[in-house]
């Protein structure tokens, strides 16, 4: 019978191998999976990929793997924030690599992904560096450049509620790369603030389809990123 | 070539077999006709997911006589029931996770079936037909495991277990494993390997009585 | 100041004209804006293109459109229904073109169209006949065809409550074609079972935003398809 | 070329004229900064629906101290309300909105405009930045019209309206209006056509402070 929730982040977590490419959800803290992210920095797997729209905020969550030096490359359309650290200082020195891609580019990479749409052609970036050596084509006098899917072995995905079957709901701005990153993933692994019966969530208003989720993991009172860096705070905890 | 009427497995003992073959906790898409009677026969113990094609992952038993909802239907229009945990999708959502293989079965008529697995289920090709498509072919492209329940011959006495498919294609390489009346039949790299027999059905038998070069 | 909400079918189809592209929601009967169809046949429009999973049932609804010799072509997926007469009859005499579309690539083309998507990939109909003469690609060893946005100029769409915003959400499997329709066209016009004020519907469960409709009209009693159809009715009615 | 500071439009102005050009009724994205300041100035009789990539439809104002939503943000990481009829929907589908040419104007800053229109504001290709592109490349493909708010020179002096973009382009041929404190200038074209003069700035005085060459 299906039962997706497991009892805590590190047996959500336990199946990462190194080298994996792995999405995790989030515009900036809104969506951050940092008790999973925290997880992995536990785990301790090396050289992996990482897309994630931003590149973490202080030294927790993203910021917090990037600083354990877990990451080799990593994919995002803005690695900058008002209080990143780790990543610029990783990145000017040469030890992370950096593939910038256009936030909507990035998003429909991934959705692609989960489509089985192997390339498409997006007309952002086009006369830019960042279509630099890409195949472009003319459709009706534009020109579009040729993008391929963002596949994925692993998403570390927040939510707000889900069920027992994996069916998911978000809270406002937090949707914003969770629903594309779970079908994206041959794995997705999902914190949520509450565990709900199956049939409590309104069959018109689920937003990720249980289909796409393989582990769901609850924390009910997730850390805020914006407070820890606020409070210069480190993980691992000291 | 002939095969007699109303032997090996009835329709019903071919959707069991089929049932028996879909793991606790698969995502299911069943084709119309048939393929929609094994739903009926999933062992206990097993919690499937049906999802259909037209907007729906969580499809429940046909709506009872009375309680039809003309605006849940499932891709053969039928009025159907939704479970507890259900979610509606528009189409594109719906094919996505057909065409990004997140559907771990699909049940499938056939037409015919090759040696390879190509299967031909949408079109006979005659001219005076309407030609529709559905879903099909988006389905075998994109659902991970295509299983084809159909009888062994047509009506008329053919195969439709064939060297080569001789109607147009719906997919090419797709199909996993065959269900007709006389045998279950699995195509692999090097051929169609029988491996059930319905009861009085020999492998000589069955073989004569098919298009296709099989193995034991 | 926004209101889109117009007070009968013939004002929602006011702006059609003779040789556009028209989507129209529905899978069978499930979804399919009847009432804007009829509408559409009292007003005449000619040479038209449509966009349909379907052809029509009986002799309302699509089928009347068709027989009322309105349209030129179809592009659908499954123009036969168990009581589709009209199409076949038209099909079989030459007298209206056929577009096949794999279920999927039809929804796909037309969420490119909204999406700004011109092309993609997919490997539906590939070493089938529905791939002739069409672009293919290996990615990964894979071999997929190249297909188009389907961008129109108009979508007739049914949905199940509406704000004068436009913001939609649709019922059950009736949704189906709708969102992606109402994103891929020049106007979209919309029917609703009821109009909601704003703020009424939970803005985490709207399934159409507003951005992507032009016209809504409430037709609180929408006939039933399946009903015209068994009690064989024809539109116009006599 | 010298540009005497305090002098033309203050930002406030600037936004104001800005916002006057706004439509009745539009679906408007603002970019992160001084475009912000848009959205105070719609004159009064017009509603318009601000769009935030990161997944809204409907932002209302900057949320007021202590009723902050740590979920609920614009693209600037702002935290900010939604107004009643919003509606919130993912990254893939907010960026369908915006490639699919949905949005009506998008108002962005720039590091340089050029006389065919060309936008550079995402890198001064400084290697020792950290490149951030963020969603400005798909907003200046996809957006129907885009225009620029920007001091006419950069702090150091160089007029930022120019010949030919030195900086990594964000889109070429994009832009539809700039606004600067000396002057309105349209994209056409035949070039940039100045619609409107700051009080107290002549064409002349604009002209030789502008790389780029102007037109009347």
């Amino acid at each position: 019978m299906i039962n997706k929730i497991v009892n805590s982040s590190e047996e959500a977590v336990a199946d990462i191998f190194d080298g994996a490419t792995i999405l995790i959800s989030g515009f900036g803290e809104a969506g951050s999976p940092i008790e999973l992210i925290h997880a992995l920095v536990d785990r301790g797997n090396r050289n992996l990929t990482i897309v994630s729209n931003n590149a973490g905020s202080g030294y927790v969550g993203l910021a917090a793997l990037i600083e354990n030096k877990q990451v080799k490359k990593i994919i995002c359309s803005f690695p900058r924030t008002a209080i990143s650290v780790v990543f610029p200082e990783m990145y000017r020195k040469g030890e992370i690599e950096l593939e910038l891609v256009p936030q909507g580019t990035l998003a429909e990479r991934i959705r692609a992904a989960g489509a089985g749409i192997p390339a498409f052609f997006t007309p952002a970036s086009v006369n830019t560096p960042l279509a630099k050596d890409k195949e472009t084509r003319v459709f009706n006098g534009k020109t579009y450049v040729l993008e391929h899917a963002l596949n994925a072995d692993f998403s570390l995905v927040k939510c707000h509620s889900a069920d027992k079957y994996g069916n998911l709901i978000y809270n406002k701005t937090a949707r914003n790369f969770g629903p594309v990153m779970c079908m994206a993933a041959k794995t997705t692994i999902v914190q949520t603030k509450k565990i709900l019966e199956v049939g409590q969530i309104d069959p018109e208003c689920v937003v990720t389809p249980g289909i796409f989720v393989k582990k769901v993991v609850e924390i009910s009172n997730p850390a805020d990123e914006s407070v820890l860096v606020a409070e210069n705070r480190r993980y691992p905890w000291k | 070539m002939e095969i007699k009427e109303n032997i090996g497995w009835t329709v019903s003992e071919m959707a069991r077999k089929v049932a028996t073959d879909i793991h606790d906790g698969a995502y299911v898409n069943l084709g119309i006709g048939i393929p929609e009677m094994v739903a009926s026969y999933i062992p206990e113990g097993r919690e499937v997911i049906y999802h259909t094609e037209n907007g729906l992952l969580g499809m429940g038993k046909v709506a009872e006589k009375g309680t039809e909802d003309f605006e849940l239907v499932n891709a053969g229009k039928k009025y159907i029931t939704a479970i507890p945990g259900a979610a509606y999708f528009h189409h594109a959502d719906s094919f996505a996770m057909i065409r990004g293989g997140h559907i771990d079965i699909c049940v499938l008529g056939a037409y015919q079936v090759s040696e390879e697995g190509d299967l031909a289920n949408w079109s006979t090709g005659d001219p005076n037909d309407v030609p529709a498509v559905g879903g099909a072919m988006d389905l075998v492209a994109g659902v991970k495991t295509i299983f084809v329940i159909t009888q062994h011959a047509t009506k008329s006495g053919e195969s439709k277990i064939v060297k080569k498919c001789t109607y147009p294609l719906t997919g090419k390489n797709v199909v996993s494993r065959i269900y007709t009346n006389l045998a279950v039949i699995d195509v692999t790299d090097k051929g169609l390997l029988v491996k059930e027999l319905a009861p009085d059905i020999s492998f000589e038998y069955l073989q004569q009585n098919t298009d296709a070069t099989l193995f034991q």
